[in-house]
């Protein structure tokens, strides 16, 4: 019924350059001009409230010393709309749950520009006294409420707004110090905005981001690809978080995430968390972006989580070992209620928990070295080297622009992505030894044998398990980690 | 084909949870259903026009986000107003907070969207056996 | 103050050889003569009992399938004096927790023939309505009760009374059907009890199952090394393992649970669980035992555990993936309240569960192949053998006689054992890398390049973690996985 | 070496948790004390009578397995008997249950306890530094 607009009858009028500053501050007024809060922002203002806050409240400085150190940063998600209880929380998290970072996601109205419903859903829940957004109104809140909550803690916040460019302007004017990027990803969060809208947006975010940074506030942007209700699929993954990655360091964004989510298979972890470092390196270095620093992030299991508490802290901890094997400075935690709802306190906590008493009873170990472990990196490398190049070619060296083209043919694309404008025909699925192969490649640059092997794989699966049907094997998948034991 | 019962699904409001419903897409074809999908992010107004365009037989709406009940206000009486009669179903996270999934809450939720409509509801964790059957049983098929 | 009696003042009037009828039957009228209970008893009626339990009732049986499927039987501890109250955990354990086998220890006073003690202890706890004892008072309870209990479940019971004779006869004639075995852990249990009386009392229990097995009724033995506040030391653990398995083979016990515990280290876990099973193959092969089939037993951490649930759940977690990477057919778990005190059912079955998510989410996967491994393995198959021959040697090729010797001069050494006969020069720790490495290896009989290697290592550690005195390591070693995270 | 303050240690009743006794007895001996160790499984009677021989200047029990406090009867009593006058102290695990661990029972089990005759009781967990201080300031070190 819904259908995407024609890439031919699409005009892509921009490129993947740095804005300029009369683009960039006009947008920003456009953009400001909203909300009333919008005129409580005042960018010189804002980053001299940066610098008198403590180094140990910026992400980047904290994430630097992680690196040095070897150690892994914990952090929650979450975010409500009742500053107060907010605050609670997040001093819980902190003092109790022992996290290394804290978050503030934007809710889903906030992040749709809907500051009229997310008003009145503000108004309504302080009246209940529980939260009825699934989220932080930055917009609404305005700079003082937003304020009050990053000053209530110890530790740097993420804002996590994505493209939400409003909400992205508070948090930081307000001291968060990291965001999620995501420039592939966030067109899912607005399913009838063609790719170069959301493309168009992230560059403002990550102008926005360089911009502080410019201006010796360091801001990190944590890159990280779609998820859905089962695996990931690895090279498209990685391709996904290099391809934004450029996008973002073109404007100006000097230390990024690169964000690795968690397979089901530590090995497997692994190999991904490895070839996106490597290959994030060459695409940086050949680019002219030689001079950011990246940091790899860990993230739990981002798929459907089972509804049981004691099924998720298994989950839950696997994460952990994972984070640590792959050398990550960070893991981007689940909590225990993750399947049912946006979580309480208590749950949160016991997750934070022991996620750290994981990372500290593997804290010195090393993985051995593997062949096996070392060939999947370069099987992932080799598939999302070729979907790299094969952007850039179809955007005549232009990576945003070769996106939007390669979107519209499927040469990206995201399984059980909501846009109408992805492809929908690549799906992930596990082959008989626990490892994320493709169910479909659909149109992925992939060559005969890679397409072959997968293939392979698969058919081996389903001979295994005897399970004839593609579309039950991902019923399977998603049921296999959240159906009672 | 001519025979099969047509089903109108999507996500409501400004939800983009896609993944479940791609899983119930493919299950009620499994089961013979003709489906006919909305994506997500689809407002009432959408549901109705499409449900008049394509005279379906059953309105599926999905919910993830915890805030579908703001989403669903006035969805039957819109429903009426338009003469739409087709049953009208909902299913998944129905309520924000963990606290809200708890075995106890269902009824009280359930009830919440009978009143705004629905004929039958199904707060997460879905049998989809159990709707499919249920779903059957009221098409008559 | 409390001396052991030196062994030139001991006679060691037995041999590793079974038991005849005679000796076998002579000693167990004295044992069941020694509570009035006892007289319940009748062997024959006892191995018709179980000919008529479901063969789903046999841990033999279900290890089997087990092995032949590739799953792991989860397996909870425990045990509690009141058999109405008993009755109702053990069917959440395995409704709800959904346990494989179940479990029921024996209680300190039991485990110590004061069967007096533990008949106030229950009566009193009749009374208050809670367990004072810390097991199952098998003997006081008798038949009809100990019956009343394994008949309430669906699963196979493991009795686990280790030594403790007569609650194994209790047990095995209630239906259960695994039990401790661990000839050397055992002496830990009575610590003024010199070796050959431990061991000849085990050959005993032994004896029993092997008269249950030669009667159509296969009985497992657990066999399992003693455990402490820290890491277990892997090629001395591998040692004992094999020497219990041969002691209790030679009473015609056929078949045995090589239990192989977690050290925080999976990739250790998996060279000592391969360790472990190449060299018992070789040992029982050699010793005229090829006929006995061995299981591989899993077990959580056995040391001290952090007394926070979260925490807890952590460790719970990466045991499960250590029993399905070391190819285990059963995995003993520990509850959430291990490092508080005697579990609530709710922190079993919390275990329980999140032990079988683990399990399943891995289920598929392999271990790639890691060279670092294999010599990790080789490593403590080349010291365990040392041990090995060394008992044989001073035993004249007699294991039993030989273990005797090893203990009194420290060939054989328990870390932490209460035992007065025990050495006691032996501590492990872990090295920098996360290894786990003797501390000293007090008298064990390694040549010089072997001490030398451990030697290094933790020097090596003590270096790079700042850390002085031997005993601070000891105390970091525990305290690293039980302290505030 | 002469000055040096004579602590008499051991675990009690049938109780074979040797593991925190040892790890005490080093954290005693690093705090400048001597320390006679008399192992697991010690009874009431051997406490008294190494109390004696020894001349210890504090007896202090483990217990870890939950059974202490039956272990424990009449152990204040036996002691005053025998004329001995020294400071005891106990610490582990001293119920059976994890619910008896709370923090919210501590003050009940220590009352039970002292009424024991216990000058100090540390339920588990136990803080060794805390307790060393508070044993050197009870001895005057
Ligand atoms: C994957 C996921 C995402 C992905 C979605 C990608 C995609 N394209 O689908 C991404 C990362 C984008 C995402 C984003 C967000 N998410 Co989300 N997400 C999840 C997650 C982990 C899995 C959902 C899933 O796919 N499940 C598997 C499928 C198969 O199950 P299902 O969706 O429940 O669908 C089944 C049934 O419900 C049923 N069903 C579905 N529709 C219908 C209709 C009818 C009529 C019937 C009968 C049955 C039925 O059939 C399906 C098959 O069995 C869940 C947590 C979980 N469940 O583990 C959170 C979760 C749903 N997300 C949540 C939130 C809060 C968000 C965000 C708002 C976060 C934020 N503040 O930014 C944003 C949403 C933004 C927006 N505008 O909507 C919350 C919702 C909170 C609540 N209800 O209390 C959850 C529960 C996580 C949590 N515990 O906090 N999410
Ligand atoms: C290792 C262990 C064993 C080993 C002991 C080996 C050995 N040689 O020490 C083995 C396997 C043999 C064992 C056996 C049993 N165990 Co056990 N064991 C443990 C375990 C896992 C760790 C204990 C430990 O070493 N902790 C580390 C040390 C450093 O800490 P600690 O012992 O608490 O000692 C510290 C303090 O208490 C303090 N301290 C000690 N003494 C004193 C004295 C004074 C005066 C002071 C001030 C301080 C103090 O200083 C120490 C250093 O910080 C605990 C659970 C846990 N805590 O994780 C269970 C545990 C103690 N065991 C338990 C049980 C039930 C048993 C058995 C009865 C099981 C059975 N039914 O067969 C048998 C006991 C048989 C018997 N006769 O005693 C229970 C006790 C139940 C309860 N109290 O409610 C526990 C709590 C497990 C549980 N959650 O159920 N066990």
């Amino acid at each position: 019924m819904r259908v995407a607009i024609p890439l031919s009858q699409r005009k892509l009028n921009f490129k993947n350059e740095k804005i300029s500053d009369e683009e960039f501050f006009g947008e920003r007024k456009k953009i400001l001009g909203l909300w009333p809060t919008g005129k409580e922002i005042d960018l010189d203002e804002c980053i001299a409230y940066h610098k008198s806050m403590p180094k140990s409240k910026n992400a980047v400085y904290k994430l630097q010393q992680a690196k040095k150190e070897g150690t892994v940063l914990t952090q929650p998600r979450g975010g409500i709309c009742l500053v107060d209880e907010y605050v609670k929380w997040l001093k819980l998290f902190q003092d109790k749950g022992k996290a290394d970072i804290l978050t503030a996601q934007s809710d889903s109205y906030t992040r749709n520009k809907r500051f009229d419903k997310a008003q009145t859903a503000w108004e309504e829940s302080k009246k209940l006294g529980r939260s009825t957004l699934n989220g932080c109104p930055w917009v609404n809140w305005g700079l003082k409420e937003s304020r009050r909550l990053i000053e209530s803690i110890d530790v740097p916040l993420d804002g996590r707004a994505g493209t939400d460019i409003f909400s992205m302007e508070f948090a930081l004017a307000a001291g968060a110090t990291t965001f999620l990027g995501g420039v592939l990803n966030s067109g899912s969060y607005y399913p009838k905005d063609p790719p170069e809208k959301t493309i168009r947006e992230m560059q403002q975010v990550s102008r926005l981001q360089g911009y502080y940074t410019e201006h010796g506030v360091p801001i990190a942007s944590d890159s990280h690809a779609m998820s859905g209700p089962s695996y990931p699929v690895h090279s498209l993954e990685v391709a996904q978080v290099i391809i934004d990655s450029l996008i973002e360091a073109e404007q100006g964004v000097k230390y990024i995430i690169l964000r690795c989510r968690q397979t089901m298979n530590l090995f497997q972890d692994v190999a991904k968390a490895r070839a996106l470092q490597a290959l994030a390196g060459q695409y940086m270095k050949k680019c002219g972006h030689g001079d950011v620093e990246t940091f790899l992030g860990f993230e739990d299991w981002v798929a459907a989580f089972p509804p049981d508490n004691a099924q998720a802290a298994g989950l839950v901890a696997m994460g952990a070992m994972s984070a640590h094997f792959t050398g990550a400075q960070n893991i981007m935690i689940k909590s225990l209620d993750e399947g049912l709802g946006l979580p309480t306190t208590e749950s949160v906590v016991f997750s934070l928990r022991e996620t750290k008493q994981v990372l500290n009873a593997v804290k010195h170990q090393k993985l051995p070295y593997s062949k096996e472990v070392e060939d999947e990196q370069k099987m992932i490398m080799k598939e999302a080297t070729l979907i790299l190049e094969k952007v850039f070619e179809m955007g005549d060296g232009d990576v945003a622009i070769g996106s939007i083209k390669a979107i519209d043919v499927g040469v990206i694309d995201h399984p059980f992505s909501s846009s109408v404008y992805n492809a929908g025909k690549v799906f992930p699925t596990r082959d008989a030894n626990g490892m994320v192969r493709y169910l479909n490649t659909g149109n992925l640059p992939f060559t005969k044998e890679i397409i072959e092997f997968h293939r392979e794989k698969v058919e081996d699966r389903k001979k295994v398990e005897k399970i004839e049907k593609d579309y039950k094997l991902m019923i399977e998948d998603i049921t296999s980690f959240t159906r009672d034991v | 084909m001519a025979d099969k019962k047509r089903l109108l699904t999507g996500v409501i409001g400004y939800d983009i949870h896609y993944g479940g419903n791609v899983i119930l897409q493919l299950a009620l074809k499994d089961a013979g259903f003709e489906v006919i999908s909305l994506g997500t992010q689809v407002s009432q107004k959408e549901f109705i026009e499409a449900a008049i365009e394509t005279n379906a037989d059953a309105i599926l709406v999905g919910t993830m986000y915890g805030m579908g009940e703001i989403d669903c206000k006035g969805f039957g009486d819109a429903l009426k107003e338009a003469g739409i009669k087709v049953p009208l179903y909902i299913g998944g996270n129905l309520a924000v907070g963990s606290d809200q999934m708890d075995a106890s809450k269902k009824p009280e939720i359930i009830k919440r969207f009978q009143e705004l409509g629905f004929k039958r509801v199904y707060p997460n964790p879905v049998d989809l056996e159990q709707f499919i059957k249920e779903l059957k049983q009221d098409l008559k098929v």
